[in-house]
């Protein structure tokens, strides 16, 4: 595979304005400015692949809470995200009824997603299905993490999509942590992606530190479906150097060393030495970007911050359609 | 017009609706050649073929969340869960999913989908066929709950329900599928989601009853007629959301409120309908607000003896009648 | 004697039965090294090593379902649900399994388990960490079902719970764990799981509540007793088997009653309360049944000014008992 | 593995008394006395290799609806059956408050089993982490069918299973319908025991009609489980020569061709065959079991019939222990 150079540099520039708005987040957080942040870190490289593996605004996806990174790429503003952060009116998941982080952007083909980790899956399967009954070209890509593969809802949303052959992907962000809980204790195996013999599916293991890898492994993945050949289980290993939330103080349960030695697979840092090394990215480019995640940053929180809270009335409802 | 069974009208809404509207699809367990285990979809599979009529993988929860999936997409997904007393590994995808969907997306995500499930007892189902269920989903704000107890009612609500926009839970009882019988016109009709209806008018008590229970409820109220008893009976058809006015206007006219289900009595369906009436008509009160349900055992055991003395019937009604008119 | 924290008492609860008797295992997510996101379970892992103290897979429908299992073979799991809004996984295991298995059995097999998770609005969660449940639980005999409202209680109900041969659901007001103190004594002691404790007495109506919105409860009688309204105040505490007797007494001594929750108001477990009032009382009531809950949204909306619309709280909760006394 | 000739003998009569039991079963039926039964006709072999495979009665038992051989092998009475038929008084399982076939058997160490299918897979990895967690040296096997292996509840109790090692075996009965769905509308494996690669667990595939092979490979299972080297998954290949229970009509979903064909290889003829080749079996002898099998279906049923129906304050409780 092949890729422009206009493509990875967008590629790239996704993965910053990601980290610098998801950095800010933290830092609004530390300021007690907003509750709760959870954060994309780390996984930029996996999901900026995966969605640009899509068709986006034409395939459509299912997330899970930790996909910043994917939801700007899918066409989110940080002004949307940076609303959802501070509760404000005008957020338009969920008219800030829901926490920050619950995606759902009509616009772009994202669904409505909700706490309980693994329910978008039989969600992304439903999608699929109904995408093959109408026969149009679309796939639906669901993302979650690898603890949240102990859900029975994935192995029942995996396995409709395996009987059926439906164009359907699912791209588990193994970071090898679900809250505190490592690996070893959601699976006996060494990869989510070994699972997929389970249902007679395509599984892949692949390098969530490493965008192009990512976006090559989701793109084979979507060109299957769209061919009739079904769906996929794509595993990027990756890693979270963050706490799981800010409500979280990940010091009990895996050691700085740990930490410190994932730091140097940082993917944006992994990415920027390749783009440089290729002649790509330039210092002028790389100074340019950086400027303009950080403005957008800027521009999303004081947007927020001056935006008014949701009128009382809109937790009324309507409950019904 | 013409006779028809419980079973037949739901067969007939299901076949008319997928003729109506290409985006509706049936899918469940068994629901395809086999026509289902009560042959609610028979000879829909020869009709409308595999691609709209899905013999399910043996998990509710993710028939229902493929469901949700296929709703959001825009089509009509109409499930069917072989008994109620199955419902219960689909309830996060329900309650967590199907029902916040609109809300939570601010009105943007619409979920047009009908739960179908046969619950009840009387069947010799023993623990684990023939629960009733409806009241872990009357609670849950989103949801639409409807129990049909005529043929009538059941073609025309769940014609409403396929075009409703909003997930709509179908508790159909079973025991009546083909007991109960009745008229159906001939042509298109529907019945609107919400109105209870008075189905018998009275004076002496109101008797609020669905499903199978008002059916019975009925018989009870011609057994009272003949000693002198007018009973009103209410068919409340659709659980959620309630439609208080009828109640209470009920209640106000005879003073007397009597609420018949097979669910256990404890947090059951008539422990809001006894709340309602406790705050909202309780100035036209005569007499205490009393329940009629099963006892708060698990569910109506197997052994005929026990399931006898486990499922109210038209003469504990009545009995229960009587002595609500003579308080 | 010493002031403790609503998480303190819980985990001393814990911490003493797990040291009592070595059936006694604790299993969930993040239970282990982590202590629980609550803090629930802190230094439980380092005292009683992997063996005890179990992260589980993430998972809860086998949460329940392995703890079923460990029950039967004769431990005394305590399984941690996160938080009660994920609970619905586990439904099927709860109400079909271990709920059931008493009865079905014949009383051959028992399920000594409890089951606890963290409930309740008010802490930002928003529409998926706020959710109360107790109303699907109340509504399924054979299982008991427990909240408390101050840490002596706390401590007391969960060390019954885990002794108790029947699965008991013990829901935690999470707002409360930090927010409410109270004394408990340094010896071992219990507080027997069934009787609802009038915890403030008074004359001019009765007010039932449990879990925070009893703690409130008692702050609104505190505003009112200064206007000259006496309120007597319930803790229903044990939800399930209902404390009948304890509630028809009140009412029947001051005439009024008003039940107060924070979960949604329909089918709620007011509901319950209301209808055997209205069925047990009603000679003795004064005025209208009255309940003060959450409004028929889903949840609590994250952004605060609509989660305060939300919830219920002191002045709400004052201003309900005002109306009701002077009816 | 070796068998004797006592044992290969007692296997035979538990298959032969399973199978006079089950079809006086569906003639009760016919003459209307009994209003359901569920019949483990053709999955003999399976259940009875499985049976033996444990130290009955030491081990831990979670079987499903089907397992009617299985339990005869631990214990349970042909008059403990039949008064679940009728649903008399004295029924041990669950005092004639669940329909037939609910199986528990306390004294047999087989728990209590509902209706909703998978829900004893997980039990059974309780049971097996308690065994675990308490160092005893047991076993706890469950039964289920290759349809129910479609729900989230299996899936859940095999990963705990692996993840934490435990002496946990789960036989699958694949007979290719759950009611009337084929198996490739379950899954797009060809072989449930596949899915063992899911979780990290031995998998064995075994014709299911052959009873000394089921036994070896359960046996083999037991085994390693007690060595600790943890669960595995024993799919036995099997076929339901009749319909799905006494309210199934099976002519709507496969052909008589089929089952035809199946009859053929009917577990007790083909061991009936082997062991008179074996010389094991002999005439009088096979006619004295066929006699002892329908002398005690015999009694069973009589005893039965005349038996009371339970009281009605049978119904009433107790509820809570
Ligand atoms: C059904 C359910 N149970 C528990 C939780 C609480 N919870 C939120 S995230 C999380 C861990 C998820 O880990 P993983 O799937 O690995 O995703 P990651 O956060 O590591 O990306 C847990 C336990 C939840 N949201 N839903
Ligand atoms: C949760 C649940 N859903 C549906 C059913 C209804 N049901 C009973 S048996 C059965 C088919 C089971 O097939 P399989 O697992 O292959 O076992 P088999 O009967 O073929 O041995 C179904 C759908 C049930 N008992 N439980
Ligand atoms: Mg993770
Ligand atoms: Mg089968």
């Amino acid at each position: 595979m092949e890729w422009t150079k206009e493509l990875q540099l967008e590629m790239y520039l996704q993965m910053l304005r990601s980290r610098r708005l998801d950095e800010r987040s933290w830092v609004l957080h530390r300021q007690g400015k907003i509750a709760f942040h959870i954060s994309a870190i780390g996984h930029e490289a996996t999901q900026v692949g995966a969605a640009y593996g899509l068709r986006r605004g034409h395939d459509w996806v299912a997330p899970y809470y930790r996909d910043l990174a994917l939801m700007l790429c899918l066409g989110l503003t940080p002004r949307e995200f940076a609303l959802g952060l501070f509760g404000k009116s005008g957020e338009p998941s969920s008219l800030a009824r829901q926490m920050p982080s619950h995606w759902g952007l009509k616009r772009a083909n994202v669904i409505s997603t909700s706490s309980p980790v693994a329910t978008q899956v039989s969600h992304a399967a439903g999608l699929a299905l109904a995408i093959k009954l109408r026969g149009d070209d679309r796939v639906a890509l669901t993302t979650i993490g690898e603890g949240s593969t102990s859900q029975g809802e994935w192995y029942e949303g995996l396995n409709w999509a395996a009987v059926h052959r439906l164009p359907f992907i699912c791209v588990v962000q193994n970071n090898t942590y679900a809250i505190s809980v490592p690996q070893k204790l959601q699976m006996a195996v060494p990869n989510v992606a070994d699972r997929a013999a389970a249902f007679g599916m395509t599984g892949v293991v692949v390098d969530g530190n490493d965008v192009l890898a990512v976006h090559r492994a989701v793109k084979e993945a979507a060109d299957r479906a769209r061919r009739g050949d079904g769906p996929t289980l794509v595993e990027a290993k990756t890693y979270r150097p963050v706490p799981h939330s800010s409500d979280d103080d990940d010091r009990s349960y895996r050691t700085r060393e740990e930490v410190e030695e994932w730091k140097k697979r940082d993917p944006i840092s992994l990415f920027k030495s390749y783009l440089e090394m290729q002649g790509i990215l330039t210092n002028t480019i790389s100074e340019e970007m950086e400027s303009h995640a950080m403005a957008e940053a800027d521009d999303a929180v004081k947007f927020a911050e001056e935006a008014p809270y949701p009128d009382v009335e809109v937790a009324k409802g309507p409950v019904y359609a | 017009m013409a006779e028809v069974t419980l079973i037949e009208a739901i067969r007939q809404a299901m076949d008319e609706e997928l003729a109506r509207d290409d985006r509706v699809f049936i899918t469940g367990e068994d629901v395809g050649p086999r026509g289902g285990v009560f042959r609610a979809t028979l000879g829909l599979f020869d009709k409308y073929g595999p691609q709209r009529i899905i013999d399910s993988p043996l998990a509710e929860l993710s028939i229902v969340g493929v469901g949700i999936g296929a709703a959001l997409y825009g089509l009509r997904p109409i499930c069917e869960i072989q008994f109620a007393d199955f419902i219960h590994p689909a309830f996060n995808q329900i309650v967590s999913e199907a029902a916040k969907m609109y809300y939570r997306s601010g009105g943007e995500w619409t979920v047009p989908m009908v739960i179908r499930a046969p619950y009840g007892g009387g069947i010799g189902g023993g623990l684990y066929h023939s629960q009733s269920v409806e009241a872990f989903f009357t609670h849950v704000p989103g949801l639409k709950v409807v129990i049909p107890s005529n043929p009538y009612d059941a073609k025309g609500l769940l014609k409403s329900a396929v075009r409703d926009p909003n997930p709509v839970m179908f508790f159909e009882p079973k025991k009546g599928y083909r007991l109960i019988k009745g008229e159906i016109p001939d042509g298109e009709y529907t019945v609107p989601i919400g109105p209870a209806n008075v189905s018998r008018a009275g004076n002496d008590l109101s008797v609020f009853a669905y499903g199978i229970m008002h059916y019975y409820t009925l018989q009870a109220a011609e057994m009272v007629a003949a000693e002198g008893i007018s009973a009103e009976v209410v068919d409340l058809r659709t659980l959620l959301p309630v439609d208080k006015e009828t109640i209470i206007a009920s209640v106000k006219k005879t003073g007397k409120a009597l609420i018949v289900h097979e669910d256990n009595l404890t947090g059951g369906y008539g422990a809001e309908v006894a709340a309602i009436i406790a705050e909202e008509a309780f100035t036209a009160l005569d007499a205490p607000v009393k329940r009629l349900a099963a006892p708060d055992v698990p569910a109506a055991p197997f052994s005929h003896p026990m399931q006898d003395w486990f499922m109210p019937n038209p003469q504990k009604i009545a009995a229960a009648m009587r002595e609500l008119a003579n308080y």
